[in-house]
């Protein structure tokens, strides 16, 4: 297990030093620049700049010296947000879109999983068909509409929730909400299946043969040979969700990073966009280790060497 | 029996380990040696957890030997190429213990049968029917079974379908994990007869595991016994029941049940005291030790080393003389 | 009547469970009536196939429903009918009045939940042990039914072991909760004779100390002979002899039984020979003959056999047999000795 | 066929000559040979019984029949645009409404499903063959192989989509091929890890080792073993990857890779709909509502598809 | 000449004793509100603000509230004094001397002369290397501001910026700059306290207590992507006519959402999103303003087909501007008489825009077509060549998309070109430009400073924004005319190339932008501009409500 751990630090290592070379010369690879604007800078203050930041230098020199800082933890400064940096944007905005997307995962895992088996053991039966017309407003809405219904339904016509803004916990529930309703939607319908998979299997007729209750069977034999396929849609959901969602952080104006991976390539901001995909890329890394770490855990025929 | 038949399969020294839970080490098989001449059958009896299955499974190349090897028809199975392992899965079958596992759930029974002889390209169309109806027909199954699934079977008419898929690539040697225990008596004789009858007509080559010591004796030519991962005992079948020499086998043998109630309750067993040791921190010396009458000092530190006590009878034990 | 129903645990009455598959309706089970006795063994044998295990299954209501049904029958466990039992109330029977011991080890296990968890299972739900005291009796059932080491092997999942390990798994399962009626689907196929023998004793001990009643399906008749009180002979989903266990064994009334009885080869028979199978392949239950179903396998089968169900002769008190061989007009024919093995 | 075979006759009219011994025959009695089928023969006989999947089936048939038949069942192009009528609500000449360029949604939304259904299909179809592949590889041979390849994926999905994205389209501009290739650059590894869970769960089975015995290469194990038993989450996947698909596209065009205007497509008519949600509704509901319907339908397939490829619960 | 603010001899009021509980009397029987506070949107995080090296809107905005130049924009577009209290012009225009007041920092410190002399040279550091450096070394043509910008000397004595002592700071210039007064109040020109600069190094203008203030306001509270509170500087050297106490500002990015705010009564003020006009426009709270923006369709006149004059004469016909303005657009802007927008101002006392009038074609389907066929006469090319050849970029956005859409109907409806529509996004869409990597677009420019000539000379030859690529001689000698010229002179040279841009047509001017915002009636004064910073809350207040 610890020769495991080990072994997979060094491969994550390695996929994010690989991650960051790619992103790097895709990155400058894009026309433009970070600098490119409607007003066209004239070119004798355009290499002043260039200097300011380094990107005078031939790009494979400019890779090194990422890399030499990004080694001290150093993500360098935003070419935007000129006066912060990188590390604080992602230190400031990280915790809040953060909060917001492991809630919409725990919402959507817990209900996801729960629609999912009701559904699974009423085949065919009204609840059924209830999950796959939720499942379905849940992927062919986008999580925007519902953002957008949701602010304007219980924000300004009910009043029930505050329009947007970020503070309390009345704040969380839209944003969660929306950001949820699709992991709902593709965890019940994920795990629905998986259950019906499951419950054909003879061992479940053992489960019933010691007389167990149903709820007992589907809890504690169902739900964890059930549960893989779950598992393996959480580990990259968590990952996604967690870094924030432009969308829904720009509607209920939530002070995330999710903004950030979207504008910061707009935008062109250089090193907001290595860090961002660099914290993402180890967000990612650290989730896909997870699960399968949780893999081996709910089923110990999978073993990974 | 001729002395020149040559072995058709050598394992020397094998061993099968396996990894269970924090570093420790299961040891199925620990070190066994045995040859199966062409067209012999070679009965494998003992304790269930004994090893028998990884034996088996670990010859055929399911699982890849902790240390020593196995020869087949001259070739060494640890090196084989990507070609040669094929047509040794050609010539090499395997008739798994576990009826219903072993049958993918979502192939019909045609797929199932009809599988090997894809792979191997035998037949095709029509003929690949034939073939599987044929199949069907000998292991005592109807056609009308053709397009069901395992789940509609009962457990001994998947076994017979496990049966019929070994046999339809027409191989050499089969290993027979088990193949009658979960089927009725009179089945259990068809398809016996009809291993025996392929072996008459085809030269097949056996090993055969079973825990029916009946049928083992009835089918084997000769027998090996097993305990703890270590063969302790083999011989000619009917040498082997006429004078069984290692306390293990002597127990075993008088735990047979008869098919006849009144003899049944007159018959008095050998019940083996003490507990079966741990495969995973096996004791020094014989592993039988702990659970014989006879044990003796020297059974505690020393491994008993397979001995020809009678011609062609080798035993694993201090205490025969 | 009224004394016997005090002695009564189960009585099943003219059972009928088909399968509706595509093609049409297959009949497992066509109308099967026995009993069981506080503190008896019942043995069902019989072809693979002919619906031992659907037999069983419909008494703990376990099997697959749809496609499966219960079309027709009674099944009275202590006086009640548990056909018309609810899910719900079967519960409160399943593992604590009965239990079953299934007859794939390997598929049996959940493979996700350690042996002893699943041991300790139905004992913290019926016996309202704590988790420590379930615990240590999953361990002693495990030592129980002969597993080494069984406080290590509890901790092991079932993919750890081997087959005869999960049999025994699988029965520890079933007798870890004292059932009043232990069902054992091939209980011991898996299993080497000294395990078997091992077994064997375990259940004649509880059934002596708690008064259990057994039915046990397996083809070793060598098992039977060392267990059963009764035994009932099924062919193609109905029972075509039934009788004590001397009364089969020594003098079988129906034709297939004398084959079953040929079949096995016996180790204290001196070389080896040819074994005597029987010829032909049941019929398909989903559309079983008109008449006996054995007929067409059988060296003795008569024109009536083909089209007309044979009744029930009454041969004693406790032995019948349905055969029309045993019709005073039938013609007399030399009676096979009752013996297995080969002549 | 009744059960008389197992009742008792009351009366039986015996005759000495009906008990002649006869001794067995070879089964002459009718058979009633059930008709092979194959695996997937027999999972469309199972499909067929399921009367919403058919339904479904019928719906799917009719969107995209729609599609082509749709436009021309008015009068305007999908691109005409009258300033007379624009955010007209729907009425007897505009069916669907007009947008805020004055053009008939009706004919858009038809329009929009052809190409909409088309990328669908065909990034689905990419998307899962490869994840199926890939998955399935990786899962199956486990060890060092699973560690890069499960690598490779993490690398892919943690490089900025919108980069690739970007990239593509400088390079190769925009157009459906472009848009087909920026759906499937990252597509496919959700399909290729659950697989590869999947298989993880399932490659000890011993079934698998029996295929193995009998020579079976790599890829037939997971084509014929593997697979079909992780086909659930296979389809669940699979009904997902459409609304994906085409929210996706409608993302890229609104980053600038979708197709350009006047072309319509659902994603981007429902991403503009949005954008009146509150004042103009139907200008979302009708985009939303076909797409919404044909996602039904593709669930409703999807279930009754897995069903019918479950054996287990055949009848 | 001596531009003279008027003295503020009075000292200020005890505002102690006045504030608060008495209530003032604003302008008929409107009451003050208890509650100075203003809740309005930035709509995104300031990116910068440290004035010498920001560009954007928001963050010149905020710095227009916490910050004073030498002069101040009065609501009226007027210059006014601000820290300067007065100020000397020499006869040739080219020495300004301003007298500093006064004024404190909002830690109590003096602002000096100093502070503007370390600020105006920080803009030209080519360390800073501040993107609108520019402003001094071009716009505002400070005497070897570029040189020095440049590195071509480094001895700051030689450039014209100079603190003469405490509170007097001089200025040079190259050539006579008549907008440079109000120039000097765009946020490159306008210094943040050179002590606080060098305490607090890379940190400096990244929190709300990593500043020191000079204007109006002060940021007391700054929760980055979230809000940036103002609070009234009592350090202000004006502090006495702040109304406001405290102006809150969220951080929103949807406009939707921005709109739902207002409706919840979170919001102030904000923008109106174009699918919402119709609900607004006929509100009192709904306000209209016209923007210096012109959007126009621009030709690559490099390209082998549009260098053809009646190409582009066809495709500017085709356009039905006022159907597009009212229709497509309909949000109050304006249709384009020519390049230069309104507001900007010109001779006689009037705009720029009122002396040049409307000199562009009007829509003329005929003449559209006969222009068309003309110019494939002389290119001797087919109109399917032409179809196939042309391309309209624009952005990605959906007003973007939209308005393409509806161009590109116009020129299928009158000329039977279906021009293929290329979104991309705004970068690459400039990133195009320079490489000439297009052929027809649409494009818009806003102005830099309150004078005609920041849009005039957009395309003189090689210019840098010249990326229509036109080059004309006469328009040149215009432009050159504008810049160095006086007075009178000047509007015209710029009359003359609006003329000559008409008649050559590299560009389509089709609408000046307008801006629509709701306010709240209560909010007072808030004065916006058309150049510059958007908006000054100086002088605003609120009145009980
Ligand atoms: N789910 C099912 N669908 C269709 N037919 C079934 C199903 N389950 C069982 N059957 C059929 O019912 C019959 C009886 O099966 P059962 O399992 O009871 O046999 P059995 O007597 O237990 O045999 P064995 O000794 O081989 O286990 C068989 O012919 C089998 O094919
Ligand atoms: N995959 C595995 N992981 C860990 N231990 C295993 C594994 N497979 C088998 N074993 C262990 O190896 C030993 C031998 O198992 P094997 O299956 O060979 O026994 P067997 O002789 O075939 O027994 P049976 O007659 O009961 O089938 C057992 O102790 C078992 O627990
Ligand atoms: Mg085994
Ligand atoms: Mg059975």
């Amino acid at each position: 297990m610890l020769n495991y751990s080990l072994k997979r630090a060094g491969m994550a290592i390695l996929t994010i030093w690989v991650v960051v070379t790619i992103t790097f010369f895709l990155m400058h690879a894009i026309p433009g620049d970070p600098f490119t604007d409607q007003k066209k800078i004239p070119p004798e203050i355009m290499e002043k700049i260039k200097i300011k930041y380094g990107l005078d230098k031939p790009l494979i020199v400019q890779y090194g010296t990422y890399l030499k800082n990004l080694l001290k933890g150093d993500l360098g400064i935003s070419m935007k947000y000129k006066n912060r940096s990188v590390n604080t944007i992602l230190q400031e905005g990280f915790p809040v879109s953060a909060k917001v997307g492991l809630m919409a995962v725990a919402l959507g895992g817990i209900l996801g999983v729960l629609f999912g088996i009701i559904a699974g053991l009423n085949r065919g039966k009204f609840f059924d068909y209830f999950v796959i017309v939720i499942a379905v407003i849940g992927v062919s809405v986008p999580s925007f509409v519902f953002a957008a219904l949701f602010q304007y339904a219980f924000g300004v016509k009910l009043k029930w929730f505050p329009v947007a803004r970020w503070g309390t916990p009345a704040h969380y529930v839209m944003p969660v909400l929306a950001l949820g309703l699709r992991q709902i939607a593709y965890i019940a319908r994920m795990m629905r299946t998986s259950m019906l998979d499951v419950l054909g299997q003879d061992y479940i007729k053992t489960a019933k043969a010691k007389g167990l209750s149903r709820h007992q069977v589907t809890w504690k034999h169902t739900v964890r040979n059930a549960i893989l396929p779950v598992v393996t849609i959480l580990g990259v959901s968590i990952a996604g969700i967690v870094v924030g969602s432009f969308v829904i952080e720009s509607i209920f104006a939530i002070p995330g990073i999710g903004k950030h991976y979207v504008q910061s390539i707009t935008q062109q901001d250089y090193t907001l966009i290595m860090g961002t995909t660099v914290f993402y890329a180890i967000i990612l890394v650290v989730m896909m280790f997870i699960v399968d770490i949780v893999y081996g855990l709910v089923d110990p025929r999978i073993r990974l060497e | 029996m001729t002395e020149e038949k040559k072995p058709l399969l050598i394992a020397r020294d094998l061993k099968k380990y396996f990894q269970v839970g924090k570093g420790l080490t299961l040891k199925a098989v620990d070190g066994i040696n045995f040859h199966i001449d062409e067209g012999e059958t070679l009965g494998l009896v003992g304790e269930s957890g004994c090893g028998k299955s990884t034996v088996g499974r670990t010859i055929i190349g399911l699982y890849e030997a902790t240390d020593g090897e196995v020869i087949f028809d001259g070739m060494n199975l640890n090196q084989l190429n990507k070609d040669d392992r094929k047509q040794f899965t050609r010539t090499a079958q395997m008739i798994f213990q576990d009826p219903y596992a072993s049958l993918n759930p979502r192939m019909t029974v045609t797929d199932i049968i009809g599988e090997g002889i894809d792979i191997h390209g035998l037949y095709e169309g029509e003929e690949r029917q034939k073939r599987i109806y044929d199949l069907l027909e000998m292991v005592g199954l109807n056609r009308e079974h053709a397009s069901r699934f395992p789940h509609e079977f009962s457990g001994g008419q998947r076994q017979r379908i496990g049966v019929a898929r070994a046999l339809a690539i027409e191989p050499r040697f089969i290993v027979c994990d088990e193949p009658i225990s979960a089927l009725d008596v009179s089945i259990q004789a068809q398809v016996v007869n009809l291993l025996e009858d392929l072996q008459e007509n085809l030269g097949l080559t056996y090993l055969f595991i079973a825990h029916d010591l009946s049928m083992v004796k009835h089918i084997s030519d000769r027998i090996a016994v097993m305990y703890l991962g270590a063969i302790v005992e083999t011989a000619p079948s009917a040498e082997l029941y006429d004078y069984p020499l290692h306390p293990y086998t002597q127990a075993l043998l008088s735990a047979v049940p008869i098919p006849d109630p009144t003899i049944e309750k007159s018959r008095h067993r050998i019940i083996l005291e003490g507990d079966v040791p741990s495969p995973i921190n096996p004791p020094p010396g014989c592993k039988f030790q702990g659970r014989c009458k006879y044990a003796q000092d020297i059974c505690k530190k020393e491994t008993p080393e397979l001995k020809e006590m009678r011609p062609n009878h080798f035993v694993a034990c201090h205490m025969v003389k | 009547m009224g004394v016997e129903n005090d002695k009564l645990l189960l009585d099943v009455k003219n059972l009928h469970v088909s399968f509706d598959t595509y093609a049409g309706e297959v009949k497992a089970v066509r109308g099967v009536s026995f009993n069981v006795n506080r503190g008896e063994t019942l043995a069902i044998v019989g072809e693979s196939g002919c619906g031992k295990s659907v037999t069983a299954q419909a008494i703990m209501q376990l099997n697959p429903m749809p496609p499966g049904r219960i079309k027709e029958g009674n099944i009275l466990f202590e006086g009640k009918d548990l056909v018309k039992y609810s899910d719900r109330k079967m519960e409160t029977v399943r593992g604590k009045e009965i239990s079953m011991v299934f007859q794939d080890p390997m598929t049996s296990l959940n493979p996700t939940m350690k042996v002893g968890k699943q041991i300790m299972e139905g004992l913290v739900k019926h016996q309202n042990m704590s988790k420590a005291e379930a615990k240590e009796r999953a361990v002693e059932m495990l030592r129980l039914v002969g597993l080494p080491n069984p406080e290590k092997r509890a901790d092991q999942y079932p993919h750890e072991f081997s087959g005869g390990m999960r049999q025994r798994a699988v029965i520890a399962i079933a007798l870890a909760c004292n059932p009043k009626l232990l069902i054992a689907d091939e209980p011991t196929t898996a299993l080497d004779v000294t395990i078997q023998a091992q077994i064997i004793e375990l259940m004649k001990e509880l059934q002596l100390k708690l008064d259990t009643s057994i039915i046990i399906i397996t083809h070793d008749l060598g098992v039977v002979a060392k267990i059963a009180d009764r035994i009932a002979v099924m062919y193609a989903g109905v029972i075509i002899e039934s009788g004590t266990n001397e009364e089969v064994f020594h003098n079988p009334h129906h034709p297939y039984t004398w084959g079953l009885l040929k079949s096995v080869p016996r180790l204290d028979r001196a070389q080896k020979e040819r074994l005597i199978p029987i010829y032909g392949t049941p019929p398909d239950l989903f559309a079983p003959p008109p008449g006996c179903p054995f007929a067409a396998r059988c060296d003795y089968a008569m024109k009536i056999c083909k089209d007309h169900y044979p009744m029930r002769f009454d041969l004693s008190d406790t032995h019948y047999t349905h055969c029309w061989l045993e019709h005073e007009m039938a013609p007399k024919i030399e009676r096979q000795k009752a013996e297995g093995g080969a002549k | 066929m009744s059960d008389v075979n197992v009742k008792q006759p009351e009366k039986l009219n015996v005759s000495k000559d009906m008990f002649e011994i006869v001794g067995k025959d070879e089964m002459n009695y009718d058979k009633i040979v059930r008709p092979s089928l194959t695996y997937w023969a027999d999972a469309w006989r199972r499909l067929k019984e399921n009367k919403l999947a058919i339904m479904s089936i019928i719906i799917l048939i009719i969107v995209v029949a729609m599609a082509f038949i749709g436009p021309h069942l008015r009068p305007w192009a999908y691109d005409d645009q009258d300033f007379s009528v624009i955010n007209k609500g729907p009425d007897s000449v505009h069916w669907f409404g007009t947008d805020d360029l004055g053009r008939d949604l009706f004919v858009r939304c038809w329009e929009g499903a052809k190409i909409s259904l088309f990328i669908a299909l065909i990034s689905t179809i990419i998307n899962v063959t490869i994840g199926i592949i890939y998955g399935g590889i990786s899962g199956y041979l486990g060890g060092k192989t699973d560690m890069i390849m499960m690598r490779i994926v993490e690398i892919i999905y943690s490089i900025p989509e919108l980069l690739w994205v970007i990239l593509l389209m400088v390079v190769i501009g925009q157009g459906l091929g472009t848009i087909i290739l920026a759906i499937s650059i990252t597509g496919w590894g959700g399909m290729a890890r659950i697989v590869r869970g999947q298989i993880l769960q399932i490659k000890q089975m011993e079934y698998v080792l029996a295929a193995k015995t009998l020579g079976a290469d790599t890829s037939r194990i997971i084509t014929k073993h593997l697979v079909p038993n992780t086909m659930g989450p296979i389809i669940i996947n699979l009904t997902f990857q459409v609304p994906g698909a085409i929210f996706t596209e409608a993302m890229l065009s609104y980053i600038g890779l979708g197709l350009p205007e006047p072309i319509a497509s659902w994603g981007t008519l429902a991403q503009r709909g949005t954008r009146m949600l509150l004042i103009h509704p139907y200008q979302l509901l009708f985009p939303a509502l076909l797409i919404s319907i044909t996602m039904l339908a593709f669930n409703i397939l999807g279930d009754g598809l897995r069903d019918s490829l479950d054996p287990r619960l055949r009848k | 000449l001596t531009g003279c603010g008027k003295d503020e001899d009075t000292p200020p009021a005890n505002s102690e004793e006045e504030g608060g509980s008495e209530e003032e009397v604003v302008e008929d029987g409107e009451k003050l509100a208890d509650e100075q506070i203003l809740k309005l949107n930035w709509g995104s995080e300031p990116p910068d603000l440290d004035p010498q090296t920001t560009t954007d809107a928001v963050s010149i905005e905020i710095l227009n509230a916490v910050y004073e130049g030498l002069v101040r924009l009065q609501p009226d577009g007027t210059v006014s004094p601000g820290l300067a209290e007065s100020w000397d012009i020499s006869d040739d225009q080219l020495t300004y001397t301003f007298h500093l007041r006064d004024a404190k920092w909002s830690d109590g410190t003096p602002i000096t002369a100093e502070d503007f002399e370390y600020a105006w040279f920080r803009a030209i550091d080519p360390k800073v290397a501040a993107q609108y450096s520019y402003q001094l070394t071009d716009t505002g043509a400070i005497k070897n501001a570029g040189k020095y910008f440049n590195g071509e000397i480094t001895d700051k004595e030689q450039v014209g910026i100079k603190a003469l002592d405490e509170k007097t700071f001089q200025v040079e210039l190259e050539r006579p700059i008549p907008f440079f007064l109000s120039l000097t109040s765009f946020v490159t020109f306008i210094p943040p306290q050179k002590a606080a600069v060098e305490s607090f190094g890379d940190t400096f203008a990244s929190e709300a207590d990593k500043m020191i203030y000079s204007g109006p306001f002060i940021v007391s509270e700054w929760e980055h992507e979230q809000k940036l509170v103002l609070k009234k500087n009592e350090n202000y050297w004006d502090a006495e006519n702040v109304k406001l106490e405290e102006v809150r500002g969220d951080m929103i990015t949807d406009s939707n959402t921005a709109i739902n705010l207002y409706e919840t009564g979170e919001l102030d003020i904000t923008g109106v999103p174009p699918e919402f006009l119709d609900n607004y426009k006929d509100t009192e709270e709904f306000i209209n303003l016209a923007e210096a923006t012109t959007w126009y369709i621009q030709y690559n006149c490099e390209d082998k087909y549009l260098q053809n004059k009646n190409l582009r004469y066809a495709l500017s016909y085709a356009i039905d501007v006022q159907s597009f303005v009212d229709n497509v657009l309909n949000n109050g802007s304006i249709a384009a008489g020519g390049l230069t927008p309104t507001l900007l101002p010109g001779k006689d006392g009037k705009e720029f825009a009122e002396n040049r009038g409307d000199i562009l074609p009007k829509y003329d389907a005929a003449k559209a077509k006969e222009y068309f066929d003309k110019a494939l006469e002389e290119l001797g090319v087919s109109a399917e060549e032409i179809q196939k050849h042309l391309t309209f970029l624009t952005d990605d956005n959906d007003i973007a998309k939209k308005r393409a859409a509806a161009i590109q109907n116009m020129w299928k409806q009158n000329l039977g070109i279906e021009v293929k529509i290329e979104t991309v996004s705004f970068k690459i869409r400039i990133d195009r430009y320079d490489r000439k990597d297009y052929t027809t677009t649409f494009a818009g420019w806003g102005g830099d400073y309150n004078d005609p000539l920041t849009f005039m000379d957009l395309f003189v030859t090689g210019g840098g924004n010249n990326t229509a690529y036109w080059s004309n001689e006469g328009y040149d000698a215009a432009i050159k005319k504008a810049q160095t010229g006086m007075g009178d002179e000047r509007i015209d040279a710029m009359l003359e190339a609006e003329n000559i841009l008409a008649e050559e047509m590299p560009v389509f001017p089709v609408f000046y932008r307008a801006r629509n915002f709701v306010q709240r009636t209560y909010v007072k004064d808030v004065a916006r501009f058309p150049v510059g910073s958007d908006i000054d809350f100086k002088w605003a207040y609120i009145i009980e409500h």
